[in-house]
C-alpha cells in the first residue's frame, strides 16, 4: 500500500522566521525522493510537516495543504495521531527506546491494537502474542536486522551499535505498516560501512513503501534515491530525477550547490 | 476514542497536583509573611533582645547566624572546591575514588542532629572548643562539606573533555590548563554549590543545639570560642521553650520572616546564577 | 553481505550491456569477415542490424557510465571499469563501422570470389578476427596477460597490410582494369588494419582496468611471431567462444 | 537542592604522567591532595566519632532490650528505661506518612512540570520549587506548630493538638520540592528524541508518558522518592516542633509521637557529659547513621540497577 | 568566495592541457593540409612532432581524467566536461594520426604536385580544417550551437570523398601508371573524412558538455549548403583562429 | 618550517584492549596526508599518539617509537608541554574556549611568551599588546576567518557558526606557530559548504605545515590529500599516494573499503 503526496503553497513560520516558503511539489509513490540543501535551508522542517510532527515545536505555524493520498493532514479534522501511524518517521541520531529489541518493535503494535470487524461490528482488540511474534519477527527481517538480533531479542536496544540501532528504529517504524516512512538524516550519525547498509534497506524499502529521505550528503541522495528535490533558503529551487538533477541540473543554484560552489 | 480519555483524565489530575503544591507553598508563605512583617522593623533587626527576649531585637541572632556562614564560607569552601579539583583532575586510583564516592554520597544524606552528635563528640568535648562559635561553625562545615565537594566537582565535570584537551594541545600545562579554563567555566557552577552549602549553614537548626547555641544574649559574641545565638534556633526557642508562648508570636513570626527572607534570598542568587550560567556555556 | 546494492546492480547492468555489446561487435566483424571468406551476401543485413545496435548500445552505455559515476562515485577498480567500458564502446561502435563499411564494399564486388585468390588477406582477416576475439575475451576475463599481448599481433597485421597492399597494387598494375577491385581490397585491408588497431585500444584499456597499470607503450616496439596457425579454425567456427558470452 | 549526588566516570585508570612537571605544578598537586585528605579525614571522622560515643553505651546496656525495648523513659533518675522501639516506631510513622502523601502528589506535579507545563512556565515554576527546597526546617516546624496543629484540631479533633499526622503532612510538604527537583530533572532528561520517536509511531502524549518517558526516568524517580524519604527520617526541626515528643509506642496518627532525631536534639539539654545516657544518644544516632546509609546505598543501588543508557 | 580551490585547480589544469591538446591537434591537421596544398615537405618532422606530443598528451589527460573523476567524484557540468574531455582526447590523438599518416603519403609522392590538380581534394581539405577548426572553437568556446551544425557539413564531406573517389578511379583507369599515386590520393581522402568524422564526434561531445543533451541523431539526415567559401582563406591563413588559444 | 614524522613498531594497548597494531610509517612535510578506516579502527589512536594526547587517557598504554624530526617523542625525558606545543591539534567537534575571539587565538601566544636572546642571554617575556594584536590577524587571516570576524574580535567564539568555530580552533593553533598539525575528524559536525571551506583552508595550509587529518569520508581524503593511509582493526594496512590508494590500492581490503564493498 503506497500514496502519493502532495503539497500546496506550503508555509512555515517559527516566531519570526519563515522557515518554508510557498512549497509545492509532488511526491511518488513506491519511489525513494531525497531532499537536499544547504543547511538551515528547511529540509527538516519540510519532512516534519508531513507527519506533523511540527505541531510540537512552540510558535510553529503551518499554513499551506498537505495531501496525502489527497486528504490534507492539516486539517482540524484529522486525527494527528492517526496521521503519524500511517506516516513513519525515522530520525537522524538513532533513538530506540531503553527496552529489549522485542519491545522495541512491538511497542507500536502493542500501542494500536488490531481492529477487527466482527459481527459487523468494528472493534477493537489487543494482538496475541503469536501476532506480536510474527510482527517482530517480519519486521526485523524487512529491517535487514532479524539475522544478527534473533538470539538476543531480549537484549536492550542500546546495547546495539549505531548501524544497528538506527535499524532496529527503522524496524520499529515498519511494525506499524505505515504508508510512508520519512527519514531525516538517518545516517548522519553513522559510519560509512553502518550508512551503506542503511542505504541498501532504503532502496529495498522503496518497493512497499514511499520513502522520502532528508540527507546533508549529496552522495547519499545520488545513491539512494530516485528523484531529488533541492532546497535553499526555505525555498523549493529544482525538483527532479535524481539523475537529471545530478548531470544536468536546470538551476545555477542546483549547479552550484552539487558542485560544492555555494558558499 | 478511551485513547482520548485517559489522557484528559490523568493530564487534569496531574494539573491538580501541581495546584495544590503551588497552594501548600503559597499559604505557608503567606502566614510567615504577614504574621511577620507585623513585627519587623528596624529596630527589630538592629537591638538586642530585652527581657527574656520577649521585647527588642534580634541582633545577637542575626550576627550569630552571619559568623556561622563566614566559618563554613572559610573552611569548608577552600576544602571543598579544592577536593573536588583534585578528585577530577588528578585523582587517578580507582580505590580512592570510591571510598571518596563512599564518603560524600552517604554522608550527605546523614541527619544533621549526628552531625551534631560529631560536634559535641569532637569539637566540644574531644578539642575542648566547648559551647562555642567554632564548635558549632566547624560542625556545620564538616555537615557542608559532602554538599560543597559534590557541587564543586560536578561544576568541574561539567566542562566538557574537549576544552581541556585544547588546552592541553596548545601547550599548556596542567595547572594552567585548570586555572584557566576549567575553573573559570566552573566558577558560576562553583559558586552556585558555595551559597547553598552556606545557606544550608544558616538554615540548619539541630546541631546548634548540640554545639551550644545560647537561648538569649544580650551582646554579640566577642569571639570565635564565645557562644552565641542563632536565628533558627531562636525560632525554635522562642516558639517551643520560652516564658510566654503567645505573647511572643510575633517575634517568632518576624524572625522566621527574617530567615526565610535570608535564605531565599541566598538561594534565588544561586539559581538565577546558575541559569545565567548554564545560557552562558553551552557547550 | 556486500553492500551498495543499487550499485552493484548497476554496474552488473553495465557488464551485461558491455558484454553484448562487444559479443555483437565481434560477431560483426566475423560476419563481415565471412563475406568476404564466402561471398556469402546474404549476410549484409545482418552485419547492418548489428551496427545500427552497436550505435544505440554505445550510446546507451556512454549515458549508463556517465550516470554510475556521477551518482555513485566509483572508485578504484570501478571506476577503472567504467572508464575501460567509456572508451571501449567507442572502439566496438567502430567495429559496427568497419564491418558494415566492409560488408558494403564486399557487396559492391563485381568478381565476388576475387577475395579468394588473396591468400594474404584471408590470413589478414584470420588475424583480425582472432584479434577481436581475444581484445573481447581479455575483457570478459579480465585476462591482463592476454591483452598485453594484443599490440604484438597488431603488429604483424600492419605488417601484413603493407604487403598486401604492394601485392594489390602490382595486381593493380598488371590488369587496369582491376583498378576499382584493387581500390575495394585495400580498402578492405584498410579497414581490416584499423580493426586490429582499434582491439588493440581495448587491449590497452582491459590492461589498464585489470592491472591499473598504462600498458607500457615501448612494448610495442617488440616484434612477435605471427600467431597465423589459428586461422583456418577460425573461420570454420567464427565464434569460438560464444560460450563466455553467458558470463 | 538540586544536586544530586552523582558520580560520572567512577572507574578511573591509572594515566601516563608527565615526568617533566615544573616545580610550581608539582607543588600545587601537593596541596590538593592534602586537601583532599584533609576532607577525608574530617568525613571519616564522622562515623568514628559516633562509633566511639556509641561502644560504651553497648558495653553498659542491654543490647537487646535496646532494640526491642518499647519503653523510652531515659531521664528516670533510678531505672532509666532505653527501649528505642517507640523511637523508631515514630520515626517510621511520620516518614512513611510523609511519603504516602508526598510521593503521590510530587510525582503528580513533577509529571505536569515535566511533561505538560508550557516553557514559560516552567521556567517560573522550576526555580521556584528549587528555593523552596531550601526553606530552612526550622520554618516548617513554626508553621505546623502554629498553624497546621490548629487547622488539625479543628477537622480531626485529636487527642493532642501536636501529633503525628501534623508532623506526616509538614514533612510532606518539605519532601515535595525536594522530590519535584529530582524527578523533574530525570523526567527532563530524557531525551526528547525518545518522545519523538514515540509520538511518531501514533502514541497519545499519555501513551507515550506512560510506556516511555516514565520507564526511562524510572531510577530517577525512585532515587527522588529514596533521597526524599531519607530526608524526612532524619529531619530534626520539623518534627521535633510538629509531633509532641511522646515517647510512646502508638499507631495512632492523631497522638503524640517521638522520633529519633527529636529524642536526640531534646535529651541533649539535659543529659550529662558521659553518662550512659549520653552514650545510649549516641547509639540512637548510630542507629539512624546506619538508617539513613542504608536508604541512601538502597537509592543508588536502584540507580545503577535501573539506570537506562540514552 | 568559491570554494574547493583542489578541485577548481585539477579542473583549470584539465582545461590547459586539453586546449594544448586541441591546439596541437588542430596545427597538426592544419600542416598535412599545408603539406598537401603547397608540397611543403618540410613540415614533415613537425607533424610527427606534433603526434607523438597529442600521444603523450592522450595519455596524460587521460590519466587526469580519472585522477579528477576519482578524487573529486565530479557531477553535473563538471562530469560533462570531464567526460567529454576522456573521449575527446581519443580523436585528437586521432587527428595527429592522419595528420602523420596524411604527411607520410605526401612525402612518398614522386609527383608532388598532383594534388594540386584536384580541385575537389583542396576543397576537401578546406572543409576538414574548417571542421576541425570549429570543433576545437566549439569546445574551447563552450559553443553548443556551432557543435550542433558540425555534422552537416561532416555529410559535405562525405559526399565529397565519394566523387573523389569515382573521380581519381577514373584517373587511373585513364593512366594506369597513375595507380600508386591514385590509391594515395584515395588513401588521403580517406584520412581527410576520417578526421572530419572524428571532428563532428568531437562537435557531439562538446553538445553534450554543454547542453547536457545528447546530440539528436536524426539532425544527420538533414543536408546543408556545403560552406566552400571560406576555403580559400583558409589556405592562406592556416590558424584563423589562433587568438582563441589563449583563452 | 616542517617536520617529518616516522612512527616504529607502534602498538597502544586500552587494557586488554590491543588498538594499535605495528604501525611503521613515514609522513613527509609539507603535505596533508589523510588517515582512513572503518570506525574503531585506531585513526583517533594513532594521531593522538604523535602529540601524546593518548596520555590523557587512563589505562593507555603506547609502545614503539614516533620520531618527530628524529627526536621520539614518547621518550621520558621529552618535554609533553613541549611535544604539544610543536604539535598543534584540531577536534572533531569544534571546541573554541567560552572566551572572546581575541582571547581564543591570544591565549597560547600568551602562554608561551616570546623567547629572545638579549645580550647573549635567553630570555621569556610577555608578548606586547601589539605583538599579539599582530600574532591574532595573522593567524585569523591565514584561517580565513579574519574578514569575518574582525568587526567583532570581542565576542564570544561560541557565537559563531560551527564551520567559523571550526576555523577559529584552527586560527587557534596556527598562533603558536606549531610545525606539524593533526586534524581528527575536523568537518565531522559540519555541513557540506562549511567542510569544503575547511578542506580549502587543509590544502592552503599544507604549504607551511605538515598536515595529518583522519577522516571518516573516503571523499575527503580524496578531495585535499596527498598521501593516504588506511587503517583496518588497528593495522595499517596501505599507504600511499591518495591518487593510487584510490585508482589502483594494492590491497585487497583497501579496494574493498574505498569501493564501500566491506562489511
Ligand atoms: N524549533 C525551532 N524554533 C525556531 N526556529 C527553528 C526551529 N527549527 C528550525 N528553525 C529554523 O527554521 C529554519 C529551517 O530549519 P530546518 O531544521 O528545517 O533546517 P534543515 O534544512 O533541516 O537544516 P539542517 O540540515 O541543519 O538539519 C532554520 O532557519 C532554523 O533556524
Ligand atoms: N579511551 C578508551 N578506552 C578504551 N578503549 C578505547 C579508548 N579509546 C579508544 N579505544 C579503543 O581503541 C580502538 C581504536 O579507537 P579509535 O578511537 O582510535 O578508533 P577510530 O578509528 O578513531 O574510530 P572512529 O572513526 O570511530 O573515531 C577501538 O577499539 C576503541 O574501542
Ligand atoms: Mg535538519
Ligand atoms: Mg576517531
Ligand atoms: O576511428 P578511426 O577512424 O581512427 O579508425
Amino acid at each position: 500500500m503506497t500514496t502519493t503526496i502532495h503539497t500546496e503553497d506550503l508555509n512555515v513560520y517559527f516566531e519570526r522566521n519563515h522557515a518554508l516558503i510557498d512549497v509545492t511539489m509532488d511526491i511518488q509513490n513506491n519511489q525513494v525522493t531525497a531532499v537536499i540543501g544547504p543547511s538551515g535551508c528547511g529540509k527538516s522542517t519540510f519532512i516534519r510537516c508531513i507527519n506533523r510532527m511540527n505541531d510540537l515545536i512552540p510558535g510553529c505555524v503551518v499554513k499551506g495543504k498537505v495531501l496525502v493520498d489527497g486528504e490534507d493532514v492539516n486539517d482540524d479534522k484529522v486525527d494527528v495521531v492517526d496521521v503519524r501511524r500511517r506516516i513513519g518517521m525515522v530520525f537522524q541520531k538513532p533513538n530506540p527506546f531503553p527496552k529489549s529489541i522485542y519491545e522495541n518493535v512491538a511497542y507500536a503494535p502493542r500501542l494500536h491494537g488490531v481492529t477487527e470487524v466482527v459481527d459487523g461490528k468494528v472493534r477493537r482488540r489487543k494482538h496475541t502474542k503469536k501476532e506480536l511474534d510474527e510482527i517482530v519477527e517480519r519486521s526485523l527481517r524487512r529491517a535487514a536486522l532479524w539475522e544478527e538480533v534473533k538470539d538476543r531479542l531480549d537484549k536492550s536496544g542500546m546495547s546495539l551499535s549505531g548501524g544497528q540501532q538506527q535499524r532496529l528504529c527503522i524496524a520499529r517504524t515498519l511494525s506499524i505498516d505505515p504508508e510512508i516512512i520519512l527519514f531525516d538524516e538517518p545516517c548522519s550519525a553513522l559510519d560509512p560501512i553502518a550508512t551503506s547498509k542503511i542505504e541498501d534497506l532504503l532502496v529495498d524499502l522503496k518497493k512497499d513503501y514511499t520513502v522520502i529521505i532528508v540527507t546533508h550528503s549529496m552522495q547519499q541522495a545520488a545513491r539512494i534515491s530516485d528523484r531529488t528535490a533541492f532546497f535553499y533558503l526555505g525555498k523549493m529551487i529544482e525538483m527532479g530525477d535524481t539523475k537529471q538533477i545530478f548531470e544536468r541540473p536546470q538551476m545555477e543554484l542546483t549547479e552550484q550547490y552539487i558542485t560544492g560552489r555555494m558558499g | 476514542m478511551d485513547r482520548k480519555l485517559k489522557e484528559m483524565l490523568f493530564f487534569s489530575a496531574f494539573r491538580g497536583c501541581a495546584l495544590l503544591v503551588v497552594l501548600s507553598l503559597v499559604v505557608l508563605m503567606w502566614y510567615i509573611a504577614t504574621g511577620g512583617l507585623e513585627r519587623l522593623s528596624w529596630d527589630f533587626l538592629t537591638e538586642m533582645p530585652r527581657r527574656a527576649n520577649t521585647e527588642g531585637g534580634i541582633l545577637p541572632a542575626i550576627v550569630g547566624t552571619f559568623y556561622l556562614m563566614l566559618i563554613v564560607l572559610a573552611v569548608s569552601v577552600p576544602i571543598g572546591v579544592m577536593s573536588a579539583i583534585y578528585l577530577v583532575e588528578y585523582e587517578q586510583s580507582s580505590w580512592m575514588g570510591r571510598v571518596f564516592k563512599l564518603a560524600v554520597y552517604n554522608l550527605a544524606g546523614v541527619p544533621s542532629i549526628v552531625y551534631g552528635l560529631l560536634g559535641l563528640g569532637i569539637f566540644v568535648a574531644f578539642l575542648g572548643f566547648g559551647f562555642s562559635l567554632m564548635s558549632a561553625g566547624l560542625t556545620l562545615s564538616i555537615m557542608t562539606l559532602p554538599l560543597m565537594i559534590s557541587a564543586a566537582r560536578e561544576a568541574i565535570a561539567a566542562v566538557p573533555q574537549s576544552v581541556r584537551e585544547a588546552s592541553l594541545a596548545l601547550g599548556a600545562t596542567k595547572w594552567q590548563t585548570i586555572w584557566h579554563h576549567v575553573l573559570p567555566y566552573a566558577l558560576p557552577g562553583i559558586f552556585t554549590g558555595i551559597i547553598l552549602s552556606v545557606s544550608r549553614a544558616a538554615g540548619e537548626t539541630a546541631p546548634l543545639m548540640l554545639t551550644g547555641v545560647a537561648m538569649s544574649l544580650q551582646r554579640l559574641p566577642d569571639g570565635f570560642f564565645d557562644s552565641f545565638m542563632a536565628l533558627p534556633y531562636h525560632i525554635f526557642y522562642m516558639a517551643t521553650q520560652s516564658s510566654n508562648l503567645l505573647a511572643t508570636r510575633p517575634i517568632q513570626y518576624a524572625t522566621a520572616l527574617v530567615l526565610l527572607l535570608l535564605v531565599l534570598g541566598m538561594n534565588l542568587v544561586a539559581i538565577v546564577m546558575r541559569k545565567r550560567y548554564r545560557d552562558r556555556y553551552k557547550w | 553481505m556486500t553492500p551498495r546494492t543499487t550499485f552493484n546492480h548497476e554496474l552488473e547492468e553495465l557488464n551485461k550491456e558491455i558484454t553484448e555489446m562487444a559479443n555483437v561487435a565481434k560477431t560483426a566483424i566475423e560476419r563481415a569477415v565471412q563475406m568476404i571468406a564466402d561471398m556469402d551476401l546474404s549476410l549484409r543485413e545482418e552485419v547492418r542490424e548489428m551496427d545500427r545496435r552497436l550505435y544505440e548500445l554505445n550510446e546507451r552505455i556512454d549515458k549508463h557510465c556517465l550516470d554510475i559515476i556521477a551518482l555513485h562515485s566509483p572508485v578504484a577498480g570501478d571506476l577503472r571499469l567504467i572508464s575501460a567500458c567509456l572508451k571501449m564502446v567507442e572502439d566496438l561502435n567502430r567495429f559496427g563501422r568497419y564491418a558494415w563499411d566492409i560488408a558494403q564494399i564486399v557487396d559492391d564486388f563485381e568478381e565476388g570470389k576475387a577475395f579468394k585468390k588473396f591468400e594474404s588477406l584471408r590470413t589478414m582477416a584470420c588475424l583480425v578476427v582472432g584479434l577481436v576475439d581475444d581484445a573481447v575475451y581479455s575483457f570478459l576475463q579480465r585476462d591482463a596477460e592476454k591483452a598485453s599481448h594484443l599490440h604484438e599481433r597488431d603488429d604483424a597485421v600492419d605488417a601484413l597490410y603493407d604487403s598486401i597492399f604492394r601485392e594489390i597494387l602490382t595486381y593493380m598494375m598488371e590488369d587496369p582494369h582491376k583498378i576499382t577491385m584493387g581500390i575495394d581490397l585495400i580498402l578492405v585491408a584498410r579497414y581490416m588494419e584499423r580493426v586490429a588497431d582499434h582491439a588493440c585500444n581495448i587491449g590497452e584499456y582491459v590492461y589498464h582496468m585489470v592491472t591499473g597499470e598504462r600498458l607500457d607503450p615501448k612494448a610495442r616496439v617488440g616484434n612477435v611471431p605471427q600467431n597465423v596457425e589459428a586461422c583456418d579454425r577460425l573461420f570454420d567456427h567464427p565464434c569460438p567462444r560464444t560460450e563466455l558470452d553467458e558470463k | 537542592m538540586a544536586y544530586r549526588l552523582r558520580w560520572k566516570g567512577s572507574n578511573r585508570r591509572r594515566v601516563r604522567r608527565n615526568v617533566n612537571l615544573s616545580p610550581k605544578e608539582r607543588a600545587i598537586e601537593i596541596a590538593l591532595t592534602i586537601a583532599t585528605w584533609s576532607s577525608v579525614v574530617a568525613l571519616g571522622a564522622v562515623f568514628a566519632e559516633l562509633m566511639l560515643g556509641a561502644i560504651p553505651a553497648f558495653l553498659t546496656i542491654d543490647i537487646i532490650g535496646f532494640f526491642t525495648g518499647t519503653v523510652w523513659n531515659p531521664a528516670h533518675p533510678t531505672h532509666p528505661l532505653y527501649g528505642i522501639l517507640p523511637l523508631f516506631v515514630g520515626t517510621l510513622m511520620v516518614s512513611f506518612g510523609a511519603a504516602a502523601i508526598a510521593i503521590p502528589i510530587g510525582l503528580g506535579c513533577s509529571i505536569w512540570l515535566a511533561e505538560l507545563a508550557s516553557p514559560r512556565i516552567r521556567s517560573i515554576f522550576k526555580p521556584a520549587i528549587e528555593i523552596l527546597a531550601g526553606i530552612p526546617s526550622v520554618i516548617f516546624g513554626f508553621f505546623a506548630l502554629v498553624i497546621l496543629s490548629e487547622w488539625i484540631s479543628i477537622v480531626f479533633d485529636p487527642v493532642t493538638k501536636l501529633n503525628a499526622l501534623n508532623g506526616a503532612i509538614m514533612l510532606a510538604v518539605m519532601m515535595i520540592p525536594i522530590m519535584v527537583t529530582v524527578a523533574e530533572d530525570a523526567m527532563n532528561s530524557v531525551p526528547s528524541s525518545l518522545r519523538e520517536a514515540s509520538l511518531a509511531l501514533g502514541a497519545t502524549r499519555w501513551e507515550t508518558l506512560r510506556h516511555v518517558v516514565l520507564p526511562a526516568a524510572l531510577s530517577g524517580i525512585v532515587a527522588a522518592i529514596v533521597l526524599a524519604f531519607g530526608r524526612a527520617v532524619g529531619e530534626t526541626m520539623t518534627v521535633l516542633m510538629a509531633t509532641g515528643n511522646a515517647p510512646q509506642l502508638t499507631f495512632d496518627f492523631l497522638r503524640s509521637v517521638q522520633t529519633m532525631t527529636a529524642a536526640i536534639a531534646i535529651d541533649f539539654g539535659e543529659v550529662v557529659f558521659g553518662s550512659e545516657h549520653y552514650h545510649v544518644l549516641f547509639a540512637v544516632g548510630l542507629v539512624l547513621f546506619v538508617i539513613t546509609f542504608a536508604i541512601n546505598f538502597l537509592a543508588d543501588w536502584v540507580v545503577r540497577r535501573y539506570k537506562e543508557d540514552y
